[in-house]
């Protein structure tokens, strides 16, 4: 810190270049992850990995046009939604949530629909699943958690509720925090006081953009302080781990303290998206030593260690994952194009004549155009 | 709907209580008080809305009446007030952000484009956005750059937005209550060179305004039609003063709806007149001007005697306060487009 | 300039080089190295295309081959691309950032619209801002939400932009070309539909093309003029053949700059064919085919036939994969925008 | 921070959850400010002051239709200005910095042409004289101003030139800091270690809006430090402070260190335009005590009591400054608007075809209302 010169008369706010800041807060303790908890972040990361890797193979049978895989980040998904509670929370994901929306009980089917191009965003219904759809414009979704929890406390009226704040988790890659948005988003959740977490997946990569181009620092957890909000940096392949720490944020975030960063480093194990080739910005010798061990060995290893369970047990987890995925894609095999009408019904609340028109246009023209093709 | 077309008003048709002269800002201030007052999951946001009272203090005195929780200032973030009122939509909340200026909704353009408009639509009808920007708008006030802007072509073409722009304080109260009762994201444009213009205002008085959905006659004319919103409109009116001591009788159309546009008055109107001429501040190329002309041109080609006249602004960046009298439409650019549509003669 | 009309090609006149066989993909990755070995102030810059070469490829082996200081990655951040392009165009280079999907040069509104395309007229001159913004765009490639994007309109609305979209690869190579010769900021929007379609392509060979400027007879006929840009020229071609088996002879004019648009040629086409179609993906209201079809009006209307038609978008956000051959103008649905315009009677 | 469960296998990039931050670098140390340029800062102040105060006379005659005063922030403007160099420097300031033009040399009539509305961003020569035009959008030229310092050390093909690479300084508020394009700027600078100073004046307000309800964490410098930038926050109001930590700040980017974050902590003391009323918002008694000392005052006492001038010499220095206004005055009077052709003209480099037309039109207009006038 710079000193300045001497001043002999009041200072007025120049004084505050000295001032000592406030310590952040610190986060509530939470209860140690149970056995129990532990099987069951390991029945669900095993049903996740499961539909992932299925997924990719619908693409390659032209099942769906194209994915987003998340193998390797199951630990940093599972564990962090596990922390929330979808009756009263809300879920702000991007494109690569798969684990997350399995882990709040959003239907597979209807989840595939986006990547099926059935529906940008799913088919679910959000609302009711308080799991926000898909968003495809990266941190799109940021600023909309901060302002789904300040409207938390509005709701409230400035009482914090027996049982606390409802709490908005919003998910963001480490590419994300580049954003305007994210900036404008942890700025306005800290001024409000907003009960919001950020939980951040660093995976190492923004397509082919390595973190250390990327996130100046080192760190997006780094930021947090900047704001006066408390940040937590956890092995994200540690399913317990992120568990807990996303436990501790919401805990804080509940209790009416603000808002709470979480950055989880894990690592994406596979390509960008089905189209991608990560030969052209990594070597297969890098892979293997930044990904480091699989989240779900090291947590099946864990739970034997343990005792949690046996192995007949975490087998037939196994088991009913790859009957999930393979009644999943019969889901997806059945699900049909929506109806054309619905891209005019579906925009406004109160459509509009000149779209009404729009409609009955399409329909004729497409009702012509079936007959000529028909006769 | 050409029985519309005959009343020269606001559509205020039962409203209940007496007439108030009031400027256009403070029919809005009204407005927003009574929206406030009758919606409990209203809120007002932006940048100095609160203690200040918005730069136009259109929005003074609202924070003292219904809490500092429910109109509140935000930090200086443009992206930030569009993604936070989102949110609060998602909660149940019927936001009413401003942005402070035209040329500052552009930081928010991602938010509104892919975001606001789209929510609804995404989220299958589950999520919908009952969202009413108000965007203080177009020039005429010698104002620093970036103040004097019309987005207006840039909103219309926007799926999943309204947008609409009130002529005077009765057409302000009366829309913004319309915009603010709309499930859907409606961009409410003020002309803020009209901010103190004085009216007649009727308050609703408990009765909520019907027949708002599309344009008005501001002047009946019979023999061409002078097509504006927002702040053209007056003078729009002006000219129409000015051509009927030559003779000419000019009908002015105020559009007020610029999505959806009410190309049902627009056809009756020039259906009628057989002329026309549209106005806009904003720049001529892909303006919404094209629009309307082509609207015009689409339902009244058969009967149209000149093609459909359009008096703008230039393919220039809005100039400084020096400039803009020859760059915003002055009486004498508006009376040449007349002119031209009068002379013209199919080549 | 109707004696351009009649050259169905590029305006390669001078090459003195072979043709190859390329792609768009190829002929614009052609285009940016010869850029940057004959420019050593032009730099490529945006998401992934150091390394990876741009995830459509367009920047492959730049980055090897001219430095990777030259062609950059950025961090993820569309305002920051832009608002880095044009610092260093204060500082003399000639940026050619890319955003990765027309979709996300929202996030870059403001600084193209408040910095870009103002800096030279703010600074009277002084700071010109020669940047080429590529942006890959429109549909049909059964993308994610925002990847489908047609921003001309907008673009075209902002005073101080010029606009140019190719529809084939010898475009694709000669405009892009042309664009990075310019002192004027140039919005590219390339057919991301159509980058991997073959054609042949003269390169310059040192010497640049000339008459690129204007619009391009694609087709020539005589009944019918089809406006359309980018990845629709190649769907209108396929109409007009279709017609022509119906007797309709059908002209094609491919717009390629759509800011400022070639009037002259839309004119002269028209002024011809006596009937127009102007065909585009981008949602219909405010629409550029708006301003194709007004100015069309504007300067034919003592001779049109029939009001000119447009065949678009919807006013719907663009949908997903299994939607958009709905949503995007089908031949069918060309085919009888041609019809109305044939069969129309004056009312 | 969170420490996560044991682990037995390779952890990958999980581990890096718990890798030490690099601490920050030193900033170099620089001379102290000599008695000869505490006369300086003085006479410049001073000038600014009555060029500021002049302004605001002239707005309320009409001369000028409005006005953004920078009293009280004279130290900050003038300091910082100093300690750049426009032979090879770039200054990138917003719409209040009169001081930092006015300490660059840009000619003042010149200056004041935005705020007569004769032309946006005023009338002098940006690229000559190495101050970029004014700029009204808050951030707008945050980001420029890290190109333009990234271009510096692309000219310098990665080698640092003996004497060091040119700087970039970019002027931004307290309000500004909100914007995400400050976050987009920060994080390349660091990315591309761009030598630019980011100098934000921390003058309590954005408009109505006090800094509290506006900078989460309290202050804008303590966001350097998540970008690995190093950051001084300084007493706004002592010239000589802010002086030594901007030449601080230069000194380490001209090295080719990188950017640095400087924050002086000073006060708006007028209204935030001719046009604002800030007794809407804050009290006299609140402005008097957080304003403190006036910095004007300040370094006159401290010139006084270090001997490094007279009176006399302090109030010739005033004498100067009236002379300047008035003279300024004059020239401001004189300006006429510009001709309206330039509104067609300035547009492109090269213009268009569509674009003369339209000038034709406009001037064929002109011309014959002009002659109807006169008949
Ligand atoms: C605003 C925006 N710009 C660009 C893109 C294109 N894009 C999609 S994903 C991606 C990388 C995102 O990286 P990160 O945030 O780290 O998430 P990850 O893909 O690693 O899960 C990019 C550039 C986008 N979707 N949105
Ligand atoms: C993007 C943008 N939004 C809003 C405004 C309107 N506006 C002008 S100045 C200002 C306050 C700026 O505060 P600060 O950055 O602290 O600078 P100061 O005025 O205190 O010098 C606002 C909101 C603007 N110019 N630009
Ligand atoms: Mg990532
Ligand atoms: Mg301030």
């Amino acid at each position: 810190m710079q000193t300045s010169g001497q001043s002999t008369t009041a200072p007025g706010r120049g004084a505050l270049a000295n001032a000592p800041r406030e310590p952040l807060p610190q986060l509530p303790v939470v209860d140690p992850v149970t056995p129990g908890e532990l099987v069951e972040l390991y029945r669900l990361m095993t049903a996740v990995r499961h539909l992932d890797r299925a997924a990719i193979s619908w693409q390659r049978q032209g099942i769906i046009p194209a994915y987003a895989p998340e193998l390797g980040q199951e630990a940093a998904q599972v564990g962090s939604a596990l922390a929330v509670d979808t009756r009263r929370d809300f879920v702000f994901p991007t494109y690569r949530e798969l684990g997350v929306a399995r882990a709040c009980g959003v239907d597979m089917v209807e989840y595939m629909a986006t990547h099926k191009a059935t529906w940008h965003g799913g088919l679910w219904d959000p609302a009711a699943a308080h799991v926000a759809p898909i968003q495809a414009v990266v941190a799109g979704s940021v600023l909309h958690a901060v302002g789904w929890a300040h409207g938390q406390t509005l709701e409230a009226r400035g009482e914090l509720p027996e049982d606390g704040y409802n709490v908005a988790i919003t998910y963001l890659g480490d590419g994300a925090s580049s954003q305007g948005d994210v900036h404008e988003a942890m700025n306005f959740a800290a001024v409000f006081k907003a009960p919001v977490v950020f939980f951040v997946q660093n995976n190492g990569w923004a397509i082919s953009v390595p973190t250390e181009k990327q996130v100046a620092g080192g760190s997006v957890s780094a930021r947090g302080a900047g704001y006066g909000i408390p940040a937590l940096k956890v092995d994200g392949n540690d399913p317990a781990a992120v568990l807990t720490a996303t436990r501790r944020a919401v805990a804080h975030a509940r209790a009416g303290h603000g808002p709470v960063l979480v950055e989880a480093m894990t690592y994406r194990r596979g390509p960008h998206a089905t189209s991608d080739d990560p030969g052209r910005y990594r070597t297969l010798e890098e892979e293997r030593a930044d990904a480091g061990a699989d989240p779900i060995g090291r947590l099946r290893e864990r739970i034997l260690a343990e005792g949690a369970a046996d192995t007949a047990a975490l087998d037939a987890a196994e088991a009913a994952a790859a009957a999930e995925a393979e009644q999943v894609r019969e889901g997806v095999l059945a699900l049909g194009p929506r109806p054309g009408a619905e891209m005019f019904d579906l925009v406004f609340q109160e459509t509009t004549d000149e779209l009404e028109r729009q409609k009955a246009n399409w329909q004729e023209e497409t009702e012509s155009r079936k007959e000529s093709e028909d006769a | 709907m050409p029985d519309t077309l005959t009343t020269p008003d606001a559509g205020t048709t039962e409203a209940t209580t007496a007439p108030l002269e009031l400027s256009l800002q403070g029919a809005l201030n009204l407005a927003l008080d009574e929206i406030l007052a009758e919606n409990p999951k209203a809120l007002v946001l932006g940048e100095d809305v609160g203690t200040l009272g918005g730069v136009f203090r259109v929005t003074s005195g609202l924070a003292a009446k219904h809490g500092s929780e429910r109109v509140f200032d935000t930090p200086l973030a443009e992206s930030g007030i569009l993604g936070m009122s989102i949110g609060l939509a998602m909660a149940g909340f019927h936001p009413i952000p401003e942005v402070q200026f035209d040329g500052f909704a552009y930081p928010a353009v991602n938010q509104i484009v892919c975001q606001l408009a789209r929510m609804n639509y995404r989220s299958r009808g589950t999520l919908p956005m009952p969202v009413t920007l108000r965007v203080p708008s177009f020039g005429g006030i010698r104002a620093p750059e970036h103040h004097g802007e019309s987005l207006e072509a840039l909103f219309a073409h926007v799926p999943g937005l309204k947008v609409v722009s009130p002529s005077d304080p009765q057409q302000g109260y009366s829309l913004l209550r319309a915009a603010a009762r709309m499930a859907d994201p409606v961009i409410f444009m003020e002309p803020k060179s009209r901010y103190w213009q004085k009216g007649q205002v009727t308050p609703e008085g408990g009765a909520p305004s019907s027949k708002l959905s599309g344009a008005r006659i501001a002047r009946p004319g019979r023999h061409l039609t002078l097509v504006a919103w927002g702040a053209m409109v007056a003078r729009c009116l002006q000219v129409a003063e000015l051509a009927a001591e030559d003779g000419i009788d000019v009908e002015v159309l105020d559009l007020r709806w610029l999505k959806p546009i009410d190309g049902d008055a627009l056809a009756a109107s020039v259906g009628k007149t057989r002329r026309a001429v549209v106005v806009h501040e904003a720049p001529r190329t892909s303006g919404l001007g094209a629009e309307v002309a082509q609207v015009i041109t689409e339902r009244c080609f058969g009967t149209l005697k000149a093609p459909v006249e359009r008096v703008t602004g230039f393919d220039v960046p809005y100039p400084s306060g020096d400039l803009e009298d020859e760059y915003i439409p002055n009486i004498d650019r508006i009376l040449f487009g007349i002119q031209r549509v009068l002379e013209y003669k199919r080549g």
